[in-house]
């Protein structure tokens, strides 16, 4: 079966190269790759790629425009020996190009709108090869952070979103507060989280590395320091992950839960936990947190507005997907 | 005591003042932040006084009430309209310059707070769109229109009246916002759940609520004045395909204000209700949802769009055709093309919301409808290219606007499609490249034929021409400093850069910010010009004085009357015969201005106090409703219901003008144009321009 | 004003209008009685139900302009009825936009609120 | 500017006055452009509820509220209403006496406000049953869109009484004519709107 995702992946390297140079211009001074002119993942580099469709189908109405615009007010400025007419004002052959060339350029815009979102829609599933799975997430946004729940793992974490590569992620999402806009730009679409709804976005990555990610929708005060850092990193490096964070991750109980439903920034969280689980690896870690023990279904008694069942944390309720989990894989 | 002054303040108290913050937690930055906040109040207080000083001083107050704020002429109400837009304008961009700054500075810091960031930038949208551009096309469709069509005055000039004085009220809501703060953090949409009382349970939102209300009202009684005026007060002989194209514009933006309006009245009143009665239509809880209010935001926020744009496309026809000295090219396809953007823009509105998660088949649907305004927009482009192609074009200001127009509205276009596409737009949606997308948009389109037209109608109005030089001035500041304030945000919206952001953490967008910043203090060098510019025109208003009243060549019947037009625009009401009616007048053998047999005495309404109450008691009830001052509520509503029911008992409405007096008027000013020289266009912008063109136009073929 | 002696044809008239206000108020009173007697003493089916309210409705609506508000295809009513042309279809766009947007956004992420 | 007889109900200017029938005419085409307005919110108020049916949060529903019998009476007392504005545009018309105009707008006015009454009894009713707009999302809307009508209906009273007013101070002048003739505009549109409200929230709730 032809995928029209696949399609407008193999031509995008070769086509808009221009685009690539572009990018590395406007992000040269960038350390981590910040925007979808410099994609990591399918949905990025699709999205590229027509952006630059896009750009050369209008081109060919509103190049026009520019280069013709002062030719016309040099040649027919006041004084200028050029032909006067004043009193023409239709041509029935100038008519048929103005409308008709317009006309089939939105035509073929309209082609292109319609595969490209349909083949981009952040509901699809992506199907990776036939032996991976999707790697479940939950995301939660709160003000001003993001809380990211491992259902099949058991495991969560706040302001960091690890990733193996070349996995399709299967994300989930919803937020505990007002409305918020997820968004990894180097790995694809943005999605709306709303309170009491589920979004649905799936993404994945080509390249290993540390893309940032962030809330586009304002929220207040503490708006623009609601990002995170999406991680992405080999199989085993994941499974390292998981397991440290399982051994060594905090207890999401109420009082952290607490913390997390308030108005503050991850680095605020943090230090109000005084946090023995914060990852410190990095310059940012002292906004990130690691959870190796949460109640189960959080996820859907955030939506719910339900209080999380707090007892099936120690009833080994964490890992109640453990047995069906995709990381049998050694 | 207590008890008495909490029932007479409602909520109001210390802590409202601009630099309580400061007081309370006296920090560098809170200090800093209370210092602009209270210096922007203070300039409204200074200029207020300094206004009402003024008029005191030279016992101008009666004047004032007779001559302007009761008065039901269209042209007077037009000019009041244009100079609140102006005065706002001022507020607006300088809230502008005040947010290029903080993101200049802004990798992680700057000098505003968050909480001031997010008033700077509501109140600057909430400005921009409710009391820049809407008062600035009112007012100029107010003052054009009528004289366009032949008319003496607007289908209900006391209407006209109430419009103007609700839009005051808004607007002054807004600027007492700056005493009494804080404005809403929400955003010129102002979505819920944010803007809900449980997030923002203070007086910011509810603020923002009544000032849009105020507005809305008088958008949606403004639109049904200028439809039923165009519809029925059309002069003798100026059928549908005669009309002038601004007036096509006009009429079309008057049904976009007709239908377009009441989606944001029902998404603000349900808004309010869920704030102030504990209703459930946004909440995150109890049923409610906020996506039916975005969803009915965006079904007004759409047409919006257009009726902001096309009156400006109006006045570019205006000016491309008496500009080049030529008729318009494709007159038919200008009128189908305004049609046809006015029925689709009620068919796009999801757009602005591709990202909330509906199914890919109602994005691709909506983004195509999308696409589809592009076609009529197009050939309007060329139809305008094509009126220049062959004619022979002069440079004056508002010329000069309208090739800057055409030039930077067709990028705005192309980055309009790259939104359109839903898949593209889950990158950009929110970013600022949609910033500068419709900054794009709005900037050269709307407010390059608002200035266009400033320029092109000021002498009708005054009767003297803007000053050609430093209007030449602001007009390249405008395009200079749009080019370096937008275009940089385009490339930081492709990397990723939210919107209303107050600070960012990425190095690689400080260069884009610092070039943003420099663009922002061009444009207002470019507000200092069009500052100057007034001041020297009216200085020297003496040598640019236009009394025959036809200083551009123009084409359509504004200019066949003397400028300023009298009060009753038309003497007698002309008999239209053609397109360009009054160029077709100049051109056959009639006569430019013909000398009227008889005269009749002509009926023009009378003064009338409506205006001037509705803006009094639509303030206070405003002001009233934010500050939980229910005493006031109910006053202020009582006394506009009590004035509305009084107005139906009035039976003295009109005032006449005697034949006599109107023959007296109209041969003072024949007599005038006898005395002046006609020039050709080479002296149209010396001072030798008097008014008076020189005919025919000179090395015509056919 | 006073009473006065309408002529023949004035009389004529009103007896016709009037006759159109009668005609009016029973075709309105019989299309109000319909769904409201097929919902309070009847037992059909729920959607014939919703279907014979709806098209009552639509038709009283009609009638309505009609008789009452005089919205005929005449000429010198032709502006009136193009108004309100206009309007329906922009009610139609935004009514039907609205519903269909709304529902397809439950259905993806609030099917509760389906109802 | 065409000129065709005008011949909206009740518009009898008589000959001496053209500019007033054509300032009449803009007058009640204006007034037909504001109901268009005013009906595009009533739509929408329409799509809100029907979206907000499924928000009911677990408190009453249309099933639990909703009257057939009082809904019915006030369909009745509207529908009459609507006929007896219809008799007094008859009556200004024809010039038949003024007695007769007055009359039928005093019973026009009186059922318009049994017709409140009646709908604020309803409501009553509704809260004492736990109905009230805070309880649910669904609540909220109908408490919208309903007294929104209710709303009109007052404020067509208020000026039906205004004019009665007017008609006993000026007599019936052309301000006044026309003044009823917008009035007969509201008051029949007011009853087109409760044609939607009866069956969509009521008999569509209980059905």
């Amino acid at each position: 079966m032809f995928h029209p995702l696949f399609h407008l992946r193999t031509h995008s390297r070769y086509r808009h190269w221009s685009i690539g140079l572009l990018a590395i211009w406007l992000s040269g001074c960038s350390e981590h790759p910040i925007s979808f002119l410099d994609p990591q993942g399918p949905i990025a580099a699709a999205q590229r790629h027509q952006l630059g469709v896009i750009i050369g189908l209008t081109s060919i109405v509103v190049l026009p425009v520019l280069i013709l615009t002062p030719w016309l007010i040099v040649r027919y400025r006041y004084g200028s020996r050029s032909t006067y007419r004043p009193h023409w004002g239709f041509s029935k052959l100038a008519d048929i190009v103005i409308w008709g060339i317009p006309c089939l350029v939105v035509v073929a815009l309209a082609v292109v709108a319609w595969r490209g979102t349909l083949a981009l829609d952040p509901y699809r599933p992506l199907s990776g090869s036939e032996d991976v799975k999707p790697l479940r997430v939950q995301v939660v946004g709160f003000d001003w952070k993001w809380l990211f729940i491992y259902p099949d793992q058991g495991i969560a974490t706040v302001n960091e979103l690890v990733v193996p590569v070349h996995r399709p992620l299967a994300l989930k999402l919803t937020s505990a507060s007002v409305m918020q806009g997820f968004f990894i730009p180097a790995l694809g679409s943005q999605i709306d989280v709303m309170n009491r709804m589920v979004t649905q976005l799936h993404l994945e990555a080509d390249n290993q590395g540390e893309f940032p990610g962030k809330n586009m929708q304002y929220n207040g005060k503490g708006f623009h320091h609601q990002h995170f850092v999406a991680r992405v990193v080999d199989d085993s490096a994941f499974q390292n992950f998981v397991t440290r964070t399982r051994e060594s991750g905090m207890t999401l109980g109420p009082r952290v839960f607490d913390r997390l439903m308030a108005q503050n920034t991850g680095r605020a969280l943090v230090q109000s936990l005084e946090a023995p689980g914060a990852d410190n690896a990095t310059h940012e870690g002292d906004r990130r947190l690691r959870f190796g023990h949460l109640p189960a279904n959080l996820f859907d008694d955030i939506v719910e507005h339900a209080t999380p069942d707090w007892s099936s944390i120690k009833s080994g309720g964490t890992r109640n997907d453990a047995s069906s989990s995709p990381e049998a894989r050694p | 005591m207590t008890h008495w002054a909490d029932w007479m303040l409602g909520r109001l108290d210390w802590s409202a003042l601009p630099f309580w913050d400061a007081i309370v937690d006296p920090t560098t930055k809170n200090i800093v932040n209370a210092i602009i906040a209270s210096g922007a109040g203070a300039m409204v207080i200074l200029g207020g006084l300094i206004v009402v000083g003024v008029l005191t001083w030279t016992r101008r107050w009666r004047w004032l009430w007779r001559e302007w704020l009761t008065s039901p002429d269209h042209k007077k109400i037009g000019i009041m309209f244009i100079a609140i837009a102006l005065v706002m304008l001022a507020r607006a961009v300088i809230e502008a310059v005040f947010m290029r700054l903080q993101q200049a500075f802004g990798l992680d810091g700057g000098f505003l707070t968050a909480d001031h960031f997010g008033q700077l930038f509501t109140t600057h949208g909430t400005i921009m769109v409710f009391f820049m551009a809407m008062p600035f096309l009112t007012g100029i469709i107010n003052y054009v229109m009528p004289l366009q069509i032949g008319a003496r005055d607007l289908s209900f000039p006391v209407m006209n009246s109430i419009s103007l004085g609700l839009t005051a009220a808004g607007a002054a809501i807004v600027m007492v916002s700056l005493m009494l703060a804080p404005f809403s953090t929400g955003g010129w949409s102002g979505y819920p759940s944010f803007t809900e009382s449980a997030a923002n349970p203070g007086a910011g939102v509810d603020y923002w609520i009544w000032a849009v209300t105020l507005s809305t009202l008088s958008s949606t009684l403004t639109g049904i004045n200028f439809a039923v005026t165009i519809y029925k007060q059309r002069a003798p002989g100026m059928s549908w395909l005669r009309l002038p194209l601004f007036t096509w514009t006009a009429l079309c933006t008057s049904i976009l204000m007709i239908f377009g309006m009441p989606p944001l009245t029902v998404a603000t009143a349900l808004l309010a209700l869920d704030r102030y009665l504990d209703f459930h239509f946004f909440t995150a809880d109890l049923g409610g949802n906020m996506m039916n209010y975005i969803n009915l935001f965006w079904a007004f926020g759409h047409p919006e769009v257009y009726i902001l744009i096309l009156p400006a496309f109006g006045i570019f026809s205006e000016i491309f055709s008496t500009f080049s000295g030529k008729k318009l090219y494709g007159y038919g396809a200008l009128v189908i093309a305004t049609l046809a953007i006015a029925v689709l823009s009620f068919t796009v509105w999801l757009h602005h919301f591709f990202t909330m998660g509906q199914s890919a088949h109602i994005n691709a649907i909506f983004g195509i409808a999308t696409m589809l305004i592009g076609i009529p927009t197009g050939v309007k482009i060329y139809d305008w290219m094509l009126t220049m192609f062959r004619g022979r074009i002069r440079f004056s200001v508002p010329m000069i606007y309208a090739i800057g127009f055409i030039m930077l509205f067709v990028i705005g276009g192309l980055t309009g499609i790259i939104l359109a596409v839903p898949s593209v737009d889950y990158q950009i949606h929110n970013s600022l490249f949609l910033v500068a997308h419709f900054h794009n948009m709005l900037i050269p389109g709307l407010l390059f034929g608002m200035l266009g037209g400033t320029n092109l109608w000021f002498s009708k109005a005054f009767g003297f021409r803007l000053e050609e030089r430093w209007g030449r001035r602001a007009a390249c500041c405008w395009i200079v400093g749009f080019m370096l304030a937008f275009f940089p945000l385009y490339a930081l919206g492709v990397l990723g850069m939210p919107r209303r952001s107050v600070a960012f953490f990425e190095p690689a967008y400080l260069p884009w910010t610092v070039a943003a910043m420099v663009g922002a203090v061009i444009i207002l060098v470019a507000m200092l010009c069009l500052l100057i510019q007034l001041w020297v025109s009216v200085r020297d208003r003496h040598a640019n004085r236009v009394p025959g009243g036809d200083p551009w060549d123009g084409r359509s019947l504004e200019w066949s009357v003397s400028s300023p037009p009298p009060e009753y625009n038309f003497p007698v009401i002309p008999e239209v015969h053609s397109r360009d009616a009054y160029m077709r007048q100049k051109e056959t053998g009639g006569g430019a201005h013909p000398r009227p047999d008889d005269y009749e005495d002509i009926e023009m309404p009378a003064n009338s106090a409506m205006g001037p109450i509705f803006a009094i008691t639509g303030f206070l009830l405003a002001f009233g409703l934010t500050w939980y001052q229910w005493w006031l509520v109910v006053a202020a509503g009582v006394a506009a219901l009590i004035a509305l029911i009084a107005r139906g008992y009035v039976r003295d409405t009109t005032r006449l003008i005697p034949a006599a007096e109107v023959r007296r008027q109209h041969e003072a000013w024949l007599a005038t144009l006898a005395s002046l020289t006609p020039v050709t266009r080479a002296d149209e912008q010396s001072a030798a321009n008097r008014g008076l063109p020189a005919s025919p136009i000179e090395g015509a073929v056919q | 004003m006073s009473h006065r002696q309408l002529s023949d044809e004035e009389a004529r008239e009103k007896a016709q209008e009037l006759r159109s206000y009668c005609w009016g108020f029973g075709l309105a009173a019989v299309l109000t009685l319909i769904p409201f007697g097929l919902a309070a003493f009847t037992q059909i089916a729920t959607a014939t139900l919703y279907w014979v309210i709806g098209v009552c409705g639509v038709i009283q609506i009609v009638v309505h302009f009609r008789f009452f508000l005089h919205i005929t295809l005449a000429r010198n009513k032709r502006e009136d009825l193009q108004l309100i042309l206009f309007t329906v279809l922009i009610l139609t766009i935004m009514v039907g936009g609205t519903l269909w947007i709304l529902f397809n956004l439950y259905y993806r992420m609030m099917p509760s609120m389906i109802p | 500017m065409s000129s065709t007889p005008i011949r909206h109900p009740g518009l009898n200017l008589g000959h001496a006055h053209a500019e007033a029938h054509e300032a009449s005419e803009s007058l009640v085409f204006g007034f037909w452009v504001f109901m268009m307005s005013d009906l595009i919110i009533f739509g929408l108020l329409f799509a809100t509820y029907v979206t907000m049916l499924g928000g009911t949060a677990g408190g009453p529903g249309p099933g639990e509220l909703f009257e057939l019998k009082s809904a019915f009476i006030e369909t009745s007392l509207l529908l009459v209403s609507s006929f007896t504005f219809g008799m007094a545009s008859l009556a200004l018309k024809y010039r038949t006496d003024r007695k007769v105009l007055v009359g039928w707008l005093v019973v026009t006015l009186l059922l318009g406000l049994a017709f409140l009454g009646h709908e604020l009894y309803d409501f009553h009713k509704m809260f004492t049953e736990g109905g009230v707009p805070s309880r649910s999302g669904f609540l909220s809307a109908f408490f919208a869109l309903v007294p929104l009508h209710g709303l009109h209906v007052t404020a067509a009273s208020i000026w039906l009484i205004a004019l009665l007013g007017q008609i006993a101070v000026h007599g019936l002048d052309t301000q006044t004519k026309t003044g009823l003739m917008r009035l007969a505009i509201l008051w029949h549109f007011l009853d087109v709107v409760w044609i939607g409200i009866f069956s969509l929230v009521y008999l569509g709730g209980t059905a």
